[in-house]
């Protein structure tokens, strides 16, 4: 897919990226537009602050319970289809039943999660065009999605005037 | 540490990526070479029989069994307690967690196929997976080994995942400092990381998930080795105590092993200003802690042994104090409490250097452990007449180093391949300004002694 | 067999995969039409005579259709036939009714032993060098036929020696008859437990020259001076299945049984009580119980009859005997020789038994005579629960004892020109000291039957191969074990596998082609036609209720395996002998005791016998009763002798007599005097096949030739030696522990 | 209801005679491993003969005791298999399928009479001692585990031919290679369920113990012990 066209600021440390954030709001600039992308966490910058809400957890918690289903049913239905007695015991034994059961809920919350994971955050994705290896180095970049040809200066003032570092640009017409 | 930039961190800890040393690559055959001979002396066991190794009865279970449980138990270094310490959010960890949950990864791998190494007839060890077989058998859900199998593939499962995301930004750190090949192969292994605050996000929720959830895995996983033996009516196996005893003896292993790890990694891979006193300091508490709790559950179930008197009980009792078997209860004994204690206990010896050796002996102990609750308990079961001995055979001992030389040589590898401390999150922790504060006046003192 | 191979083909298919299998798969061998029609998988069950030991067991033999490789008319190929798979007891057969001991189990492997000899074979270099290359039969007969011509027609320098184990039935008739046309022939019957002892004692006491028909089953009280009745002894199931009933087959009755021996075997393990008693003093022990019976009126002595009469001082109620007097000399306490006397008067039918190293004592004779009076003085002879004498024809025993041959034959008194060997191993089965191994070289001429080479027929210039009793014609006569009088019977259980030809056809053929007098005193052509002669003459003596004709009485021998009398025949006591009894009470010993501080006592293996079986692998591997060692010998020490020797278990120890000397690993075990030591016989041989050759020591060899006094038999308990260690040895022990109590506990 | 198999073994009549072991060898294509395996304890007797030394000399007392699967309703041996290799038939038997075996050993571990035996290597047996090979039994190939079935071959003969017959089974019809070699008639086979046995009879005699009882493995071999000598109606 061609990646959408893009203006992006990239700052070199956090306090000018919230400055550069703040600008772009001011602009009226949807946060849908924004894009952000850093080498670590900055979990206390309001430009970090975006898309929180997850029920990542709710979901792990379904997992355990279908891994867990999954895992009763197993022990259960392999026993009653090959129903063999030893050393007195009951075909239908219920303790190794439950440690299978609990083992594969386990095993059901952990893979949910991580599936949840990559499915939230679009991974694995090889082919986006829209990154910049100064994010590794340091850099912080904030930058807006197809902006209108009409707001492009605008928008690499507000991103030089925060403070930004370097303003770049990917024009749609060539 | 607080006062090294960003860029610094990253030059320091990608150092170890670029290149290779005479030094490592001889290490490598050294230990290659022993884990091939291994690989023979397993082939040649295939071939001839489990006849090559020195079981006998009524000692039907001996090194190869001893191995599994000490490196299943090994296993527990890594993921527990990363995942402990990163709910307790310790700051101090950053630098830890990757290196040990290494250690959970391929210690268990190892661990693992010791249950196939001792089989009779390991061509047939298909026969314990549950699907849907021609021959119309599904397996015995009442035998441990099969709750084995799903715990210790639930648990290889979970670690490996846990050990694998938090990798991903630093992947996609080296992508876009690297050329070529490099470039291309860990531009895959990054899945296109672009570090939005929502992958961010997402990915410290899934750790956190998994922190939980591994927790309970890890200490179910030596439950069931445990029930291994306490599940058969063996003299000081048929035990309720086995089952905390083992995941506390595993836990206190593990400990030592990440000691040991990082204290070698520290050395060859000049982390000194990375891996810091500090961080031995307090791992050395925990071992102390380990080491505490170990003693306490040897006592107890030998006082418990002592009381009941009863005799098939008494016989493998007195043979591990007095018998046969006695030098190496009384060698485990000094490995895991006597020499430890002192040094993780005198503030002055719990340095790096004091709780490295300390953590040594307790790798020792600890194997010792495992061996003189499997040997000694077949060799004296009820009737006298069939008592017997176990000499491990050259077979075993090769595939017995081999195991140890594998673990080394993969770790060896594998920081040669990905950063052994997690860059992106030393990083993060840098900006946790409060906490990083109290971590510059901590670790200066720390460096201070 | 390659290992590989079999693992492929076990894994394809359970046994009948195995059967075929186990061979080479894809040899190319031709296949024989079968000789007999057999249905696969259907087991026939067919009767047996179990030839391994003296006992004569009935056997019933699983016959199955296999695949064999044979040898037919000088082509190896693949043949279906009937395959002998299990022996088992016969049930009809009155010794052993229908169970067998571990030796007759294990007498399938020598059918299918993979070194038996397969085929003729003469000499091919220096003797004794064991290089024999195969010869047909007929050049293999033509040899022994000019060799025995010779011996007709020339003026015989020397004569014809034949050493034999002791026979029985038609196989010795035809050996008499061959022996007897020989003008200068000593036909002589070998065994190392030969029971020449008591066949004399009995003669002297009863009339009976023959061993004792013990009764345990009717008897209250049983005395056993160091007869392995359970293990070896005479006819060990007959008496094992007499003794279970005597312990456990009458309802509110359970006899006791006093073992005295000077160490415990594994009949003295199931004693109820077990006393020790000084090696050669069970006679002296005997008299002094008959002599509290008597002093305590408890029994006249007059009851004793002429078996007392041969005793000196037994009218006088024996004076020297009395408990007090001999309780040093036997090393028994008086009050338990007065209690045990008390006892077994108390509990009629009392019974004593002597056998074993009580009888191989110089002083033997006079211990079995001693017993013998005691069993009459307590009236149990000849009757219910007492000591009885199967009614089979006495045989006249051979006169001549090895030992003597042996030594004429190297002093150059008597020439040997021709020995036949059948089924005895002397070079194994004699004291070193008596010289035979050297006779043997010096006799020109050694033929032998045996199926394997041992330590005797590896000497042989020429071997005969004899089939496996279960390919062959079998017939005996049983002395003992049965109160009936029982003659057994037995066709082939299944073809030959190999090249072979059973003794006795030989012997009539090779009597036919030499002619004369000798071909006239054998009038039959084959070993079967004898057999069956003697059932005709046996018809015409017993008659039949059954068999109308003396061929239907054949016929049903054949199926039931012999023919014995309905009823119990009682042995009348006929007055006996008056044959000079010996004087001397107490036992002679060679050695100084006080450099050769040790009795050493020889035994009989339970697994081995006398070694005749030591080249079986079941019994190799099977765990000796008492001390369990396998694939190896012991030398059983007191552990208080151990301990004063620095000895530990497993310990090499060497045994020196004043005749030889021999090394074997220590078994430390509570049950031996602390003066004895105890060996094992049956392994040490030089040769005798993969499975034994070079094994342990054979005791036999550092034995002193003393024979028993008035016998030609060796006294084999009568030597002693010295012991000191000789380093570290090997001893392979199934059983973990001596004693049930954990030794762990004693920490505590 | 089906039948129980099960034995008695009276201790006052067994003399130790190790008849039984060599039948078993016979009669179960159990192969002989030679002296050095020997050496290493993996000789394999289904059945051995367990002899106990008691006191010193000279009052010595041995004791022997044939020890061999127990058949035990609660076996220990049972639930570990991972494999249903060991497990427990209609009859009674604690069955062992060679072919599901692959070698784990555990259940050689749990039983507690150490009566279990494992296949070292591949069995050999020297030309032509194969010969002997009894066809009602399989051979057992290397890292299998096996042990007294009880010989089963023969219970299943047994039936089959009454069966064919149309007839109910004759107590002591079927008769195990020890128990039909004993030269003592110390073992006594039969079936449990049926109180007239012979075998019921001595379970239920007062004499009758299990060994290691304790356990609660319920065993189906009973051992009557040996008893002492005390006079009889005559003194």
């Amino acid at each position: 897919m061609p990646s959408p066209p893009v203006i992006y600021g990239l700052f070199a440390d956090p306090e000018s990226a919230d400055r550069g954030m703040n600008a772009l709001h001011r602009a009226e600039i949807s946060s849908k537009k924004i894009v952000v992308m850093s080498a670590e966490p900055f979990d206390d910058y309001s430009f970090a602050k975006m898309d929180h809400h997850t029920p990542m957890p709710w979901i792990a918690a379904t997992g355990g319970v279908v891994g867990g289903t999954c895992g009763f049913l197993l022990a259960r239905l392999t026993q009653v289809a090959y129903p063999i007695n030893t050393g007195g015991m009951p075909i239908l034994a219920a303790w190794p039943t439950g440690i299978v059961t609990y083992e594969l809920t386990m095993l059901g919350a952990v893979l949910t999660t991580v599936v949840t994971l990559l499915i939230t955050t679009k991974l694995p994705n090889w082919k986006s065009k829209l990154y910049d290896e100064e994010v590794s180095n340091g850099k912080i970049l904030i930058g807006v999605l197809d902006p209108s040809d009409a707001a492009r200066a605008e928008i690499e003032n507000r991103l030089r005037g925060a403070g930004a570092v370097k303003v770049k640009a990917t024009n749609p017409h060539h | 540490m607080a006062t090294k930039s960003a860029e610094q961190i990253t030059i320091d800890l990608l150092r170890p990526l670029s290149g290779i040393s005479g030094r490592w690559a001889f290490a490598v055959a050294i230990l290659g070479g022993v884990v091939v001979a291994a690989l023979s002396a397993f082939g040649y066991q295939i071939y001839a029989g489990l006849g090559v190794s020195g079981l006998r009865m009524p000692v039907f279970w001996g090194f190869y069994i001893t191995n599994f449980v000490f490196w299943i138990g090994l296993s527990h270094a890594g993921t527990l307690i990363s995942a402990i310490l990163r709910l307790a959010n310790a700051t101090w960890r950053r630098p830890v967690t990757r290196c040990a949950e290494v250690i959970t990864v391929f210690a268990l791998s190892i661990g693992a196929t010791f249950p196939l190494i001792h089989l009779g007839r390991p061509w047939l060890a298909f026969f314990l997976f549950p699907y849907p077989s021609e021959r119309g058998i599904w397996p015995n859900i009442r035998s441990p080994l099969l709750w084995d199998f799903f715990a210790i593939n639930t648990y290889l499962i979970s670690s490996v995942t846990f050990l694998l995301l938090p990798m991903v930004p630093d992947f996609a750190l080296v992508r876009d400092r690297a050329e070529g090949m490099k470039k291309k192969i860990y531009g895959v292994l990054a899945l296109g990381w672009t570090g939005t605050p929502k992958q961010w996000h997402r990915l410290e929720t899934a750790m956190h998930i998994m922190a939980i959830a591994v927790i309970p895995v890890a200490v179910s996983v030596h439950s069931i080795v445990s029930w291994d033996f306490a599940m058969a009516p063996v003299p000081m196996w048929h035990s309720t105590i086995f089952a905390p005893y083992f995941v506390a003896g595993a836990i206190f292993s593990g400990i030592a092993a990440l000691i040991l790890a990082m204290a070698l990694l520290r050395k060859f891979l000049h982390l000194e200003e990375y891996l810091l006193p500090i961080h031995f300091e307090n791992l050395g508490k925990l071992l102390l802690v380990m080491s505490l709790l170990w003693f306490y559950f040897v006592f107890a179930e030998r006082l418990t042994a002592w009381y009941g008197n009863e005799s098939s009980e008494m016989a493998v009792f007195w043979t591990t104090q007095h018998g046969s078997y006695s030098p190496l209860f009384w060698t485990m004994v000094c490995c895991n409490f006597l020499i430890p204690f002192p040094i993780l206990a005198i503030k002055k010896l719990r340095t790096i250097t004091g709780t490295a050796i300390a953590s040594f002996t307790v790798v020792i102990g600890m194997w010792l452990e495992r061996f003189l609750i499997i040997v000694p308990s077949l060799s004296h079961k009820y009737l006298t007449y069939s008592w017997g001995t176990y000499r491990p055979t050259w077979v075993e001992i090769t595939i017995t180093a081999g195991t140890f030389c594998a673990m080394a040589l993969l770790y060896m590898i594998f920081s040669k391949i990905v950063p052994i401390i997690s860059i992106w999150e030393l990083k993060a922790g840098q900006h946790l300004k409060t906490q990083a504060v109290r971590l510059v006046v901590r670790s200066s003192e720390a460096g201070a002694d | 067999m390659e290992r590989r191979d079999f693992l492929k083909i076990s894994a394809v298919a359970g046994a009948t995969a195995a059967l075929e299998g186990c061979g080479n798969p894809d040899h190319q061998l031709i296949r024989f039409v079968p000789e007999e029609d057999l249905l696969p998988g259907i087991a026939t069950w067919k009767p047996s005579i179990c030839t391994l030991c003296p006992a004569g067991c009935g056997l019933l033999v699983r016959v199955m259709q296999g695949e064999a490789e044979v040898i037919r008319n000088g082509q190896l190929g693949l043949l279906k036939m009937g395959l002998a798979k299990k022996l088992e007891g016969n049930p009809a057969h009155p010794i052993n009714q229908g169970k067998l001991c571990p030796r007759g189990q294990a007498g399938l492997q020598v059918t299918y032993h993979p070194d038996r000899i397969k085929a003729p074979l003469a000499r091919n270099g220096p003797r004794g060098s064991g290089q024999f290359r195969e010869v047909s039969w007929d050049d293999a007969i033509k040899q022994l036929v000019s060799q025995l011509s010779d011996l007709q027609t020339v003026k015989p320098a020397g004569g014809l020696a034949i050493v034999t184990s002791p026979l029985r039935g038609q196989k010795k008739t035809i050996v008499s008859a061959f022996a007897a046309a020989f003008k200068n022939s000593m036909p002589m019957e070998f065994a190392f437990f030969d029971d020449g002892v008591l066949r004399a004692a009995n003669g002297a006491s009863f009339g009976h020259s023959l061993p004792p028909t013990v009764d345990l089953g009717q008897s209250n009280y049983v005395i056993s001076f160091g007869a392995d009745f359970l293990g070896t002894w005479n006819s060990p199931v007959a008496q094992s299945l007499a003794f279970g009933h005597m312990r456990k087959g009458r309802p509110g009755v359970r006899g006791k049984f006093v073992q005295f021996e000077p160490r415990i075997s594994q009949t003295g393990a199931s004693a109820d009580e077990w006393i020790p008693v000084q090696p050669g003093a069970e006679g002296i022990l005997a008299l002094g119980l008959a002599h509290v019976i008597i002093a305590e009126k408890l029994r006249s002595a007059s009851a004793a009859g002429h078996a007392g009469s041969l005793i000196e001082g037994w009218s006088q109620g024996l004076p020297d005997y009395a408990p007090e007097k001999i309780a040093a000399q036997t090393g028994v306490k008086s009050e338990t020789i007065t209690r045990i006397a008390r006892e077994a008067a108390a509990h009629d039918p009392a019974v004593a038994l002597i056998g074993d190293a009580a009888t191989a004592q110089t002083n033997g004779l006079f211990n079995a005579l001693a017993v013998n009076a005691l069993n009459a003085l307590l009236g149990s002879v000849g009757k219910p629960g007492g000591v009885t004498f199967s009614p089979s024809s006495n045989l006249k025993e051979s006169n001549l004892s090895l030992q003597a041959l042996a030594s004429q034959i190297n002093s150059g008194a008597a020439g040997v020109k021709v020995l036949l060997l059948y089924n005895a191993n002397p070079v194994f089965g004699t004291p070193a000291a008596w010289g035979v191994r050297a006779a043997l070289d010096k006799i020109p001429f050694i033929a032998s039957f045996g199926s394997f080479i041992d330590d005797s027929s590896a000497l042989a210039d020429l071997i005969l191969p004899d089939h496996s009793s279960l390919e062959s014609w079998l017939d005996d006569a049983p002395v003992s074990g049965s109160a009936k009088t029982v003659v057994s019977v037995a066709p082939p259980a299944m073809n030959p596998l190999h090249n072979t030809r059973s003794m006795p056809d030989v012997l009539l053929g090779v009597a036919h082609q030499l002619g004369g007098d000798l071909a006239r005193s054998l009038p039959w052509k084959t070993y079967d036609e004898a057999i069956q002669a003697s059932f005709t003459a046996l018809y015409k003596e017993k008659g039949s209720e059954t068999a109308k004709d003396a061929d239907e009485f054949w016929k049903t021998a054949q199926d039931q395996g012999g023919w014995w009398s309905s009823e119990e025949v009682k042995a009348v006591t006929a007055g006996g002998s008056s044959a000079a009894s010996p004087k001397t009470a107490a036992p002679q010993f060679d050695g100084d005791p006080s450099e050769y501080r040790f009795h050493f006592l020889p035994f009989a293996s339970q697994l081995f016998y006398d070694g005749s079986l030591a080249h079986l692998p079941w019994m190799q591997e099977a765990p000796d009763p008492l001390s369990t060692v396998m694939w190896g010998t012991w030398i059983e020490i007191n552990p208080r002798t151990a301990e004063k020797l620095g000895v530990n278990q497993g310990d090499l120890v060497e045994v020196a007599s004043q005749h030889g000397k021999l090394q074997a690993p220590a078994l430390i075990a509570p049950g031996i005097a602390p003066d004895v030591v105890a060996m094992p016989v049956g392994q040490g041989h030089e040769n005798f096949t993969r499975y034994a050759s070079g094994r342990g020591a054979n005791p036999i060899s550092i034995l002193s030739p003393v024979s028993v006094e008035g016998t030609g038999s060796l006294a084999w308990a009568a030597t002693r030696v010295k012991l000191s260690r000789a380093g570290k040895g090997k001893l392979i022990l199934f059983g973990g522990s001596l004693s049930e109590a954990s030794p762990e506990l004693k920490h505590r | 209801m089906s039948h129980q198999w099960g034995m008695a073994i009276d201790l006052d009549r067994c003399t130790g005679c190790e008849a039984c072991v060599v039948a078993c060898h016979a009669e179960n294509n159990i192969s002989t491993v030679g002296e050095e395996q020997a050496e290493l304890r993996r000789a394999k007797h289904w059945i051995r003969v367990e002899r106990y030394y008691e006191g010193e000399f000279p009052d010595v007392t041995v004791k022997f005791m044939p020890v061999f699967c127990q058949q035990c309703d609660a076996a220990p041996c049972e639930p570990v298999c991972p494999t249903f290799a060991s497990y427990h038939t209609s009859e009674g038997l604690n069955g062992q399928v060679y072919n599901r075996c692959i070698g784990t050993r555990y259940c050689a571990n749990a039983c507690p009479y150490v009566v279990r035996y494992f296949n070292f290597y591949n069995p050999v047996w020297d030309k032509p001692l194969h010969l002997q090979l009894n066809p009602d039994v399989s051979v057992r190939e290397v890292g299998v585990m096996e042990k007294c079935t009880f010989c089963v071959q023969r219970i299943k003969a047994g039936e089959i031919q009454a069966e064919a017959e149309k007839r109910e089974l004759k107590d002591g019809a079927i008769q195990p290679a020890c128990v039909q070699s004993c030269p003592t008639r110390a073992m006594v086979f039969g079936d449990l369920s049926d109180p007239e046995s012979e075998v019921s009879r001595l379970a239920h005699s007062g004499r009758s113990t299990k060994l290691l009882g304790e356990l609660g493995t319920r065993p189906k071999v009973n051992y009557l012990p040996r008893d002492s000598w005390h006079g009889n109606e005559i003194s």
